[in-house]
C-alpha cells in the first residue's frame, strides 16, 4: 500500500529557509570574529577582515531573501503571517506547559495536537524573526552610520547592544530551533526532510507533530501525494 | 623609568661620539646603541644638527641608517630649544622624506629638484641638464657679461666692479658657503650683494 | 585616582604654535594630503578643523571677550586621546587592538590587531579614535588611528613626541601625580593672576585621565565634554560576552540531557482514516483514537 | 641681538614691539615663560592681537609704523617723571657730551640742521660733538700703537684723538641730555595716542611698566624683528629703542638689551659675512670710491681714533691675506685695487634697486642663492617684469621657487621671455657641513648626516665647481682685471675636495708663515687679538677669531670651540659659556661691562657678569667686554681698574643718545609710512621721512588715503616661513595652514559686507591680490586723530609654484617698493589698500 505524504513546504519556502539558514550561520559565525577577542585575534588581520566583509555581504542575503520571498509569493507571505499570529488555544497553551518536561521526557509525554504551526514553534520561530529583523535594523545602521555615514555615537552604541542582544537571544532559539528542527532530538527524526528534503512530512510524522492539521489536510486531500 | 633628558643623552652618549668624529672615521654601526629590536630608531647614528627656520639657532638631532634619514627631532642637550621644535623645526624631517599619502609608504619629497635644470628662453619647460652642462654655461654667461660690462677705472680711481650682474642671498647657507659665494661674487667684480638681511 | 604616567597639557603656556601635531605626523610616520590644494579654508587657525583618519593631534581655537578695551580671551586647547583610566574604547575594543599599558596607564593600540570595527569610536566620550582606511561602504581594512602615548618612545626613555617638542613647556611629562600637582600649582598662580576659571581637568573624569588638562578659561572655550561619561550600555555588552558563553553551555548541556531521554524513542507508524476519523496503527490495524467529529474534536 | 635667547629668562619686564615672537621666534616662548614664572611683566604692543600677545600681561594695540611715536612717548615718559637710572647715563652714555654748535631739530620743517634740498641729504657736520682738544696716537716704540709704523703694515696717517666738550651736570643747552630731553619733550600721551591709535590709559600702563626697569637693579628687555625694521624710518626704530634702553640702564646686563629676532637660520651669519654691498666681513666696510679708493684712505677713513676700532688695519689687512694669499704684499697694497669700489650711488645696487637695474637693462645677470625674490620682495608685480629683462638667471635652492619660475607666473607668457634660467639642486641643511650663527651670535657646527638626494649638491661645492671653471676660462682667455680673478686664493681643500673646514680655518685666522692648507698644516690663531697689519696673519673676518681655534685637531669640529657641547652655567644666567661659541671673543652679553656701576659692582647682585673686587675683575661669568686688564711685554697681566668706557667699539667708548651714525637723522623722529592714513604728521611739518628711499621710482605709484582707505601690513605665521618655498613642501606644514589669509575686523567685515572664510579682494595702485578673509575680534579699529583707522593684516607665504599647495596670488604685488635710507629695507608693515568681497 501507497504511503501517503503530506506536501508542507514549497520549494521557494525551502529555497528562502535556505537562504536564511545559511546566511544566519555565517553571520553568526563571522560576527563571533568581532564579538569573541579569541577570534579576533586570529591570523594576521587578514581572515577577520574577510569575514567583517563577508558579514556584510552575507547580511544583505539574509535580508534581501524573505523579502524577494515575499515579493514573489505575496499571498503566501500573507498566509504565513496568519500562521504565526493567531488566537491561541487551549490545546496552545497545554503545549507551551507540557514543553520542558516532554522535552526531557518524551517517551512518558504525550504532547496535544497542534495546527499547521506549534504553539512552541510560533514562540521560537517568532523570535527568530522577531531577532532577525533586529539583528538586520541594528547592523545595517552600525554598518551605514561607521563607513558612509557618520552616525552619531550614541545611536552606535545603542544599536550595538541591540546587535549584540538579540545575537545572544538568537543563539539560543537558531540552537534550539536546530536541535528541534533537524531532529537531533529523537522524537523529531526526520523533519529536517521538510526544509532540506522535498518538503513532504510522512502521514504518520504528520500526525503526531501537527495532528489538526495533518488530519484537515488528509482530509482535503489537495496536498496529499502518494507514492 | 626616569624620563629626564640626561637619562636620554646617556642613552645616546655614544652615538653622538660617533656623529662628532664623523669627519675623523667612517660611520661606524658599531657606535649605534640598540635599544629594543622594534624602536623605530634601533642603529641609526645620531647627527647634531641646527634648525634651517628662524635665528633661534635650535639643536636637532638627525637619525640616519643605511645612509637614509630615519628621524629629526630636537636635541635635548642643546641649551637653547632643550629639544623643543617648532612645527617647522619639527617637520624638518619632510624636506627630504615625506610619507605618501597614497600609498603610506615613506618617499623622498617629491616636491624637491634634485637635478640640475635650465629653462632655455622663450621655453615654457624646464629641460634636466648635466653639472658640467649647467655650470660651464653659467661660466660663460658669467665671464661675458662681466667682460662686456667691466669697469675699471672711474674719474681715474680703480675700481673693478661690474654693475651688470647680481647676486642675492646667503641666510640659508653655512657661513663657509656664504664667504665662498662671496669671494666669488666679489672677486668677479661684483657691487650688487645682497641677502635675506635686506628684507 | 590614576597611576602611572601623565602628559600635562597647560593651556595657559601654549603658544598654539601646533609643533605637536607636526611632531606627531613625523614622529609616527603619519601621511598629510598631498594633492594639490585639498584643503579647505575653514576660517580658522584650527587646521583641521577636527581629529581625522591622518591626525591624532590637534590644538582648538577659541574666542571670547575679555570684558576689556582691548584683548580678547583666545583660548588655546588641545584635542587628542585623554587616556583615560576607566577607557571605554578600551571596554569597546573586541579584538584587544586597544589596550592600557600598565606601566604608563596610556591607552594604546596594536594596530595588527585592530578589525576596524570602529566601535571604540562609538565608545569614547571625547570622539577621539578615527580610523585610517576603509572609507566607503565595504570598509574594508579601517584599522584605528589614535594617540598612542608614544609610549614607544617612553619605552625608550624619551617623551611622546608632542611633549619633547613643545617649546614653552605646555606639555609636560611625568609621572601622573606629579602632574597633577604641577597642574594644581598652575591654577593657584593662575586664578592669582585673576583668571577666575582656571582649573585642573582629567583629576576625576573617567577614572582620571592620563592626559591633564591645566584649562585658564571656562571650560566652553575648550572642546572638551563637562562631564564625560562611559555609557553603561558598554559595560553591559562585556557582561554578555560571559552570559552567552554560560548561556551557550547550559543549553547544550540542558539539549544533550534532552536527548539522552530520548534515545531510543520510538512510536508505532499511524495512519488516518479520514473517512471514520480514525487514526490507525498500521502495524497492528488497531484504532488508536477516534477523532469524535460530532462532538466538536478537530 | 647684544643678548642670546636663554637670557631672556633673565628680564624683570619683557617688552615685546614690532615682533610676533612667539609664533615667528617659537623657542623665544620657552625663554620667555621662564622669566614670566620667575615673576616678570610681558608687554607686547602689536596692531593684532596676536598668539604672542594672548600670553601677555599687558596687551597695547599700536598703528602701524607709530613706534618712535611710541618710544618718543616712552622717553618724555621716563625723563619727566625722573625714571631714568642716573649713574648709567651719567657714565656710559654720551648724554654729559655737547654737541657742535648749530646742531638742531627744527618741528616746523620736521629737519635736522644741515639739511640739503638738492641732494636730499643731510650734511652733519653739526651733529658731532664740540672739540675740547685733539692728541695723536702714540707710535713711538713702547707707545700704544707703535704697530703702525711697523714693517709691513701698509702706510696711513692715524686718526686725531678727539676729545669732546662735556658737561658732568647735564645742563648745558647744547649737552646730548638737554637736546634730547627737549627734543622728546613734544611726545606728550595725548599726542602719542592721537597718532598710534591706543588709549591714554593703557599707553601709560605700559610706559610705567616698563619704566620701571629704571630701577638699577631691574632689568628690561626688547624684543623686537621685522615689525620695527621694516619701515622707511627702520634704522630709527630700532636706535629710538637703543635709546630708551640706554636711559633705563638695560643695555649690557643680564636680562636686558636689544634683542633683534633674526628671522633667517643663518642671516646673522650673512650679515657677518658681509654678503651686502657696502661691508666687508666683520662689520668692516667694503671698498667704496668716495671714502676708501685706496688702502692707505681705507684705514685712515675707517679706523677710529679711540676704542677697539683702532685695530681695523690690523683686519683689514688680515682678510686681504687671507683672500689673496701670497699675492698679497705690502708693496702690492695686498691687492687692495683687485677689489671692486662701491660706486657713489651703491644704494641702487641693493636689493629692491637691482630690480630697477634689471628694468633699465644695467642689469643682464643674476644669482639667487636659497633666496626668492620674487615672492619676498616688495612690489613683486614689478620684479617679475623686471626680471624677464635678464639674460641669465642661476637659482640654486631646494625646490624650484618663483624666482626660479617667475616666467611661468600666472601673468606671464613664457614665450616672451628670453632669460635663461639655470636651477641648481642644492643640498639640505643636513645633507652637508658647516657653521650657523644665531641671532644670539652663537656660531655652531652642523653635522652632515646623509648625502644629498639625487644629484643635489652642497652650496659649497657648487661655488667650487663654478669658481673652478671661471678661472680656468680667464686663465685661458684672460679678460678686464682678470688678476682680480686669478690672484684669488682659493685652496679650501681637503683631501683634494672642497671642504668647508678649510674655510672655518681662514675664518678663525692662522698665521701665515706656520700654515699650508694643500699639506693640511695649520696654525690657528687663539683669537682675534693676535691679528696684525703687517702681513703676518691673515683671517677672513676678525669676529670669528677663536672659533676654531685648536691646531692639534684641525679637521674634527668636534674638538674646536665652535663644536663644544658643555652646560657650565656660571651664575646661573644661561650663558652656557662652554656651549659652542660667541663671537666675538665668546662674550655672550656683549657691552657687559655696563652690568656694573662707575666702581665696578654689579647692579645685581643676582645677574653678575662681571665684578671688580678692589684688585681686579675677578669674577668673569661672561667673557668681559671691555679692557679689563693689559698684557705686559713679559706676558704678565695688568688688571684695569673700572672706567666708563664700557662701550669700546665705538671711538668715544660711550653709548649715544645723538648720533652721527645714520642718515636720516641725529635722534629718531616720528614721521608717518609712505602711504600713511594721516593727512598730517602731528609731532612736525614733515609727513614722510626726508629721506625715504627709492620714493621717486615710477615703479612704486604711491597710494592716497581717499583712495586706499585702509591700512595694511604684512607677516608670518608660525606654520610658514617667508616665501613658503621650504615650509610649502612640507605636507604636515601644509596641512596646519592650508590658506593665504587677510585678517580684518568685524566692524570692517561688516562694513564691506564680508563674512569669515570669504574671498577678499585687495588692492592697491600696484596690484590686487584674493585671500581668505579671518575675520577676528582680535583685530580693532583704531581712532587716530578723532578718526577711526581700519587696519588688515595678511600673510605672505604663497606663490603660484608647489605641487601640494600654490596660489596665484602673491601678497608682495600690493607692498610698496620703497624703504629705509640706512639699511634699504623696504616698507612692508604699513601701506595703503582697499578691500572688498570678491
Amino acid at each position: 500500500m501507497a504511503k501517503r505524504y503530506i506536501q508542507r513546504h514549497s520549494l521557494q519556502t525551502r529555497i528562502t529557509h535556505g537562504l536564511v539558514m545559511g546566511s544566519c550561520v555565517w553571520l553568526m559565525i563571522s560576527g563571533l570574529f568581532v564579538f569573541v577577542p579569541y577570534f579576533a585575534n586570529i591570523g594576521s588581520g587578514g581572515l577577520v577582515q574577510f569575514m567583517r566583509i563577508s558579514h556584510r555581504v552575507v547580511g544583505v542575503i539574509l535580508i534581501a531573501a524573505p523579502i524577494i520571498s515575499a515579493i514573489m509569493a505575496p499571498k503566501g507571505f500573507k498566509e504565513f503571517l496568519g500562521k504565526y499570529f493567531k488566537k491561541w488555544t487551549p490545546e496552545d497553551f497545554e503545549f507551551m506547559k507540557k514543553f520542558v518536561p516532554y522535552m526531557l521526557g518524551p517517551k512518558r509525554v504525550h504532547m496535544p495536537d497542534q495546527d499547521e504551526v506549534k504553539s512552541g514553534q510560533r514562540i521560537a520561530d517568532g523570535m527568530l524573526i522577531i531577532g532577525g529583523i533586529m539583528m538586520a535594523v541594528s547592523g545595517v545602521v552600525l554598518w551605514l552610520g561607521l563607513s558612509v555615514f557618520h552616525a552619531p555615537a550614541g545611536v552606535i552604541t545603542v544599536m550595538r547592544f541591540v546587535h549584540d542582544l538579540f545575537f545572544l537571544v538568537l543563539v539560543v532559539f537558531v540552537v534550539a530551533h536546530a536541535y528541534l528542527g533537524a531532529g537531533v532530538f529523537q522524537p523529531y527524526r526526520k523533519t529536517k526532510q521538510l526544509m532540506f528534503g522535498n518538503g513532504q512530512v510522512a502521514e504518520s510524522d504528520a500526525l503526531y507533530h501537527w495532528g489538526f492539521w495533518a488530519r484537515e489536510e488528509l482530509e482535503k486531500g489537495d496536498n496529499v501525494v502518494e507514492r | 623609568m626616569q624620563l629626564t633628558r640626561r637619562g636620554f643623552f646617556q642613552a645616546t652618549a655614544l652615538a653622538f661620539a660617533g656623529s662628532m668624529a664623523f669627519e675623523l672615521s667612517s660611520q661606524s654601526e658599531a657606535l649605534a646603541v640598540p635599544v629594543d629590536a622594534e624602536w623605530k630608531l634601533v642603529n641609526t647614528e645620531e647627527y647634531t644638527n641646527i634648525c634651517c627656520y628662524c635665528s633661534g639657532g635650535c639643536g636637532s638631532i638627525v637619525s640616519v641608517r643605511d645612509g637614509e634619514v630615519i628621524n629629526v627631532e630636537g636635541d635635548p642637550d642643546h641649551p637653547i630649544n632643550e629639544g623643543c621644535l617648532c612645527p617647522k623645526g619639527a617637520a624638518m624631517f619632510q624636506l627630504r622624506n615625506v610619507v605618501d599619502d597614497a600609498t603610506g609608504e615613506i618617499i623622498h619629497n617629491p616636491e624637491r629638484k634634485t637635478t640640475p635644470m635650465v629653462r632655455r628662453p622663450g621655453a615654457t619647460e624646464w629641460e634636466e641638464i648635466s653639472w658640467e652642462e649647467a655650470i660651464e654655461g653659467i661660466a660663460r654667461k658669467v665671464k661675458d657679461t662681466r667682460d662686456a660690462t667691466f669697469v675699471e677705472k672711474e674719474k681715474g680711481v680703480t675700481v673693478n666692479y661690474t654693475p651688470a650682474i647680481g647676486s642675492l642671498g646667503g641666510s640659508q647657507q653655512n657661513s663657509e658657503e656664504e664667504y665662498l659665494i662671496l669671494k666669488m661674487m666679489r672677486s668677479l667684480g661684483i657691487v650688487a650683494i645682497d641677502n635675506q638681511a635686506r628684507v | 585616582m590614576a597611576e602611572g604616567k601623565a602628559i600635562l597639557y597647560d593651556a595657559s603656556r601654549c603658544s598654539a604654535c601646533k609643533g605637536c601635531q607636526v611632531a606627531c605626523k613625523c614622529w609616527n610616520l603619519l601621511p598629510s594630503p598631498m594633492e594639490k590644494n585639498t584643503q579647505a579654508w575653514n576660517g580658522s587657525m584650527q587646521c583641521p578643523p577636527d581629529l581625522d583618519h591622518r591626525t591624532r593631534l590637534i590644538i582648538t581655537f577659541d574666542e571670547a571677550d575679555n570684558g576689556k578695551k582691548y584683548g580678547i580671551n583666545w583660548a588655546f586647547g588641545r584635542r587628542a586621546c585623554m587616556h583615560c583610566t576607566d577607557a571605554a574604547c578600551v571596554m569597546a575594543c573586541p579584538s584587544g587592538c586597544l589596550y592600557h599599558d600598565e606601566e604608563t596607564g596610556m591607552v594604546s593600540f596594536d594596530r595588527d590587531k585592530c578589525i576596524g570595527c570602529k566601535y571604540c569610536v562609538s565608545a569614547c566620550p571625547f570622539d577621539v579614535p578615527r580610523h585610517i582606511g576603509g572609507n566607503g561602504l565595504f570598509d574594508a581594512g579601517a584599522k584605528i588611528n589614535k594617540c598612542t602615548g608614544c609610549i614607544d618612545r617612553i619605552k625608550n626613555g624619551r617623551s611622546p613626541a608632542c611633549v619633547t617638542t613643545c617649546q614653552p613647556g605646555a606639555l609636560q611629562f611625568g609621572d601622573w601625580e606629579e602632574m597633577l600637582a604641577v597642574a594644581k600649582e598652575r591654577v593657584e598662580v593662575l586664578k592669582a593672576k585673576g583668571f577666575e576659571s582656571a582649573q585642573v581637568y582629567g583629576e576625576e573624569q573617567v577614572g582620571g585621565t592620563h592626559v591633564l588638562h591645566v584649562l585658564k578659561y571656562p571650560l566652553e572655550q575648550y572642546e572638551l565634554p563637562e562631564n564625560p561619561q562611559v555609557s553603561p550600555l558598554i559595560g553591559a555588552m562585556n557582561w554578555m560576552k560571559p552570559i552567552l558563553g554560560v548561556g551557550a553551555i547550559a543549553l547544550v548541556g540542558g539539549l544533550g540531557l534532552s536527548f539522552l531521554t530520548g534515545v531510543g524513542y520510538k512510536r508505532p507508524e499511524m495512519r488516518y482514516d479520514e473517512a471514520n476519523h480514525d487514526i490507525i496503527n498500521v502495524e497492528t490495524g488497531e484504532v488508536v483514537r477516534h477523532i469524535d467529529k460530532e462532538a466538536g474534536e478537530r | 641681538m647684544t643678548g642670546h635667547y636663554c637670557d631672556f629668562k633673565n628680564a624683570d619686564v619683557i617688552l615685546t614691539s614690532g615682533s610676533n615672537n612667539l609664533e615667528n621666534h617659537p623657542v623665544s616662548s620657552k625663554w620667555v615663560q621662564r622669566a614670566l614664572d620667575a615673576g616678570a611683566t610681558w608687554i607686547v604692543v602689536d596692531p593684532r592681537f596676536t598668539r604672542t600677545a594672548a600670553h601677555a600681561d599687558i596687551y597695547c594695540p599700536i598703528r602701524s609704523g607709530t613706534d618712535i611715536a611710541f618710544y618718543g612717548g616712552m622717553i618724555n615718559y621716563i625723563i619727566e617723571n625722573d625714571l631714568w637710572q642716573h649713574e648709567y647715563v651719567e657714565h656710559y652714555t654720551n648724554a654729559t657730551f655737547i654737541m657742535e654748535d648749530g646742531y638742531e631739530f627744527d618741528p616746523e620743517t620736521g629737519l635736522f640742521s644741515g639739511w640739503d634740498e638738492s641732494t636730499g641729504t643731510y650734511d652733519k657736520h653739526t651733529w658731532h660733538y664740540a672739540i675740547e682738544e685733539e692728541t695723536e696716537w702714540d707710535t713711538s716704540e713702547g707707545g700704544s700703537y707703535a704697530w703702525v709704523t711697523e714693517e709691513g703694515v701698509p702706510e696711513f696717517t692715524p686718526p686725531k684723538v678727539q676729545v669732546a666738550k662735556k658737561d658732568p651736570k647735564m645742563q648745558d643747552p647744547m649737552c646730548v641730555w638737554q637736546l634730547m630731553k627737549k627734543h622728546y619733550s613734544r611726545y606728550t600721551i595725548e599726542t602719542v595716542c592721537e597718532i598710534c591709535g591706543m588709549d591714554a590709559e593703557t599707553l601709560e600702563q605700559v610706559y610705567a611698566a616698563y619704566a620701571a626697569t629704571g630701577a638699577p637693579e631691574k632689568s628690561g628687555t626688547i624684543l623686537y624683528a621685522l615689525g620695527q625694521t621694516q619701515h622707511t624710518y627702520g634704522t630709527n626704530n630700532t636706535r629710538i629703542m637703543t635709546l630708551v634702553q640706554l636711559l633705563l640702564g638695560n643695555a649690557g646686563i643680564a636680562g636686558g638689551g636689544l634683542n633683534a629676532l633674526r628671522g633667517e637660520p643663518n642671516v646673522q651669519g650673512a650679515t657677518d659675512m658681509a654678503m651686502l654691498v657696502f661691508d666687508f666681513p666683520g662689520y668692516l666696510r667694503w671698498p667704496n670710491v668716495s671714502e676708501s679708493p685706496s688702502l692707505r684712505a681705507w684705514c685712515e677713513s675707517q679706523t677710529y681714533y679711540g676704542g677697539y676700532y683702532t685695530n681695523k688695519p690690523k683686519f683689514m689687512v688680515s682678510a686681504l691675506k687671507e683672500w689673496f694669499g701670497d699675492n698679497a704684499t705690502v708693496k702690492n697694497d695686498y691687492c687692495y685695487d683687485l677689489l671692486p669700489k662701491v660706486p657713489a650711488n651703491g644704494g641702487d645696487y641693493t636689493t629692491m634697486g637691482t630690480f630697477h637695474l634689471m628694468d633699465s637693462g644695467t642689469m643682464k645677470g643674476y644669482f639667487a642663492w636659497g633666496q626668492n625674490p620674487v615672492v619676498s620682495d616688495p612690489n613683486s608685480a614689478f620684479n617679475r617684469r623686471a626680471m624677464s629683462k635678464l639674460e641669465w638667471l642661476v637659482v640654486a635652492d631646494w625646490v624650484e621657487t618663483a624666482t626660479a619660475a617667475f616666467w611661468r607666473a600666472p601673468d606671464m607668457k613664457p614665450e616672451d621671455i628670453q632669460t635663461e634660467v639655470y636651477f641648481l639642486p642644492a643640498a639640505l641643511i643636513y645633507e652637508k657641513s658647516g657653521t650657523i650663527a644665531n641671532s644670539g651670535r652663537w656660531l655652531q657646527w652642523r653635522y652632515k648626516a646623509a648625502d644629498p638626494v639625487g644629484e643635489a649638491r652642497p652650496d659649497y661645492e657648487i661655488a667650487d665647481m663654478l669658481w673652478s671653471k671661471i678661472v680656468e676660462l680667464y686663465e685661458a682667455e684672460g679678460g678686464p682685471s682678470a688678476e682680480s680673478i686669478t690672484n684669488v686664493k682659493w685652496d679650501y681643500y681637503i683631501d683634494g675636495k672642497i671642504d668647508p673646514r678649510a674655510v672655518s680655518w681662514a675664518f678663525n685666522g692662522y698665521n701665515v708663515a706656520g700654515t699650508d692648507f694643500a699639506s693640511g698644516k695649520v696654525d690657528l690663531l687663539t683669537g682675534f687679538p693676535q691679528l696684525k697689519a703687517d702681513g703676518t696673519t691673515s683671517c677672513a673676518i676678525w669676529i670669528y677669531g677663536g672659533y676654531y681655534n685648536n691646531s692639534d685637531a684641525p679637521l674634527d669640529p668636534a674638538e674646536q670651540p665652535v663644536g663644544r657641547r658643555g652646560h657650565d652655567d656660571p651664575g646661573e644666567l644661561g650663558l652656557f659659556p662652554q656651549w659652542a661659541f660667541s663671537w666675538p671673543a665668546n662674550r655672550r652679553i656683549i657691552y657687559n661691562r655696563a652690568s656694573a656701576d662707575a666702581n665696578g659692582k654689579p647692579w645685581n647682585p643676582n645677574r653678575v657678569l662681571v665684578e671688580w673686587d678692589g684688585k681686579e675683575w675677578a669674577t668673569r661669568n661672561d667673557v668681559p667686554d671691555f679692557v679689563f686688564q693689559t698684557t705686559n711685554a713679559d706676558g704678565t697681566t695688568t688688571p684695569v681698574p673700572p672706567n666708563d668706557n664700557a662701550f669700546f667699539m665705538k671711538p668715544e667708548q660711550h653709548a649715544n643718545f645723538i648720533s652721527y651714525g645714520l642718515a636720516d637723522a641725529a635722534l629718531p623722529e616720528h614721521y608717518e609710512p609712505f602711504e600713511t592714513p594721516m593727512k598730517e604728521n602731528l609731532l612736525n611739518a614733515r609727513l614722510n621721512s626726508p629721506c625715504v628711499k627709492f620714493g621717486d621710482h615710477e615703479s612704486v605709484k604711491k597710494g592716497d588715503v581717499e583712495t586706499y582707505p585702509i591700512v595694511a601690513t604684512t607677516y608670518s605665521i608660525t606654520e610658514h616661513w617667508q616665501t613658503g618655498a621650504q615650509t610649502r613642501m612640507c605636507p604636515a606644514l601644509n596641512e596646519v595652514a592650508p590658506k593665504q589669509f587677510i585678517e580684518l575686523s568685524p566692524q570692517l567685515a561688516e562694513e564691506k559686507g564680508i563674512a569669515n572664510g570669504d574671498d577678499v579682494r585687495v588692492f592697491n595702485n600696484r596690484g590686487s591680490v584674493v585671500l581668505k578673509a579671518l575675520v577676528t575680534k582680535r583685530i580693532v579699529p583704531l581712532e587716530v586723530n578723532g578718526e577711526t583707522i581700519h587696519e588688515v593684516g595678511m600673510i605672505h607665504h604663497w606663490d603660484w609654484t608647489n605641487m601640494y599647495s600654490s596660489d596665484d596670488n602673491v601678497v608682495n604685488d600690493l607692498t610698496p617698493n620703497v624703504g629705509d635710507p640706512n639699511s634699504f629695507i623696504p616698507e612692508f608693515k604699513a601701506f595703503l589698500v582697499d578691500i572688498e568681497k570678491a
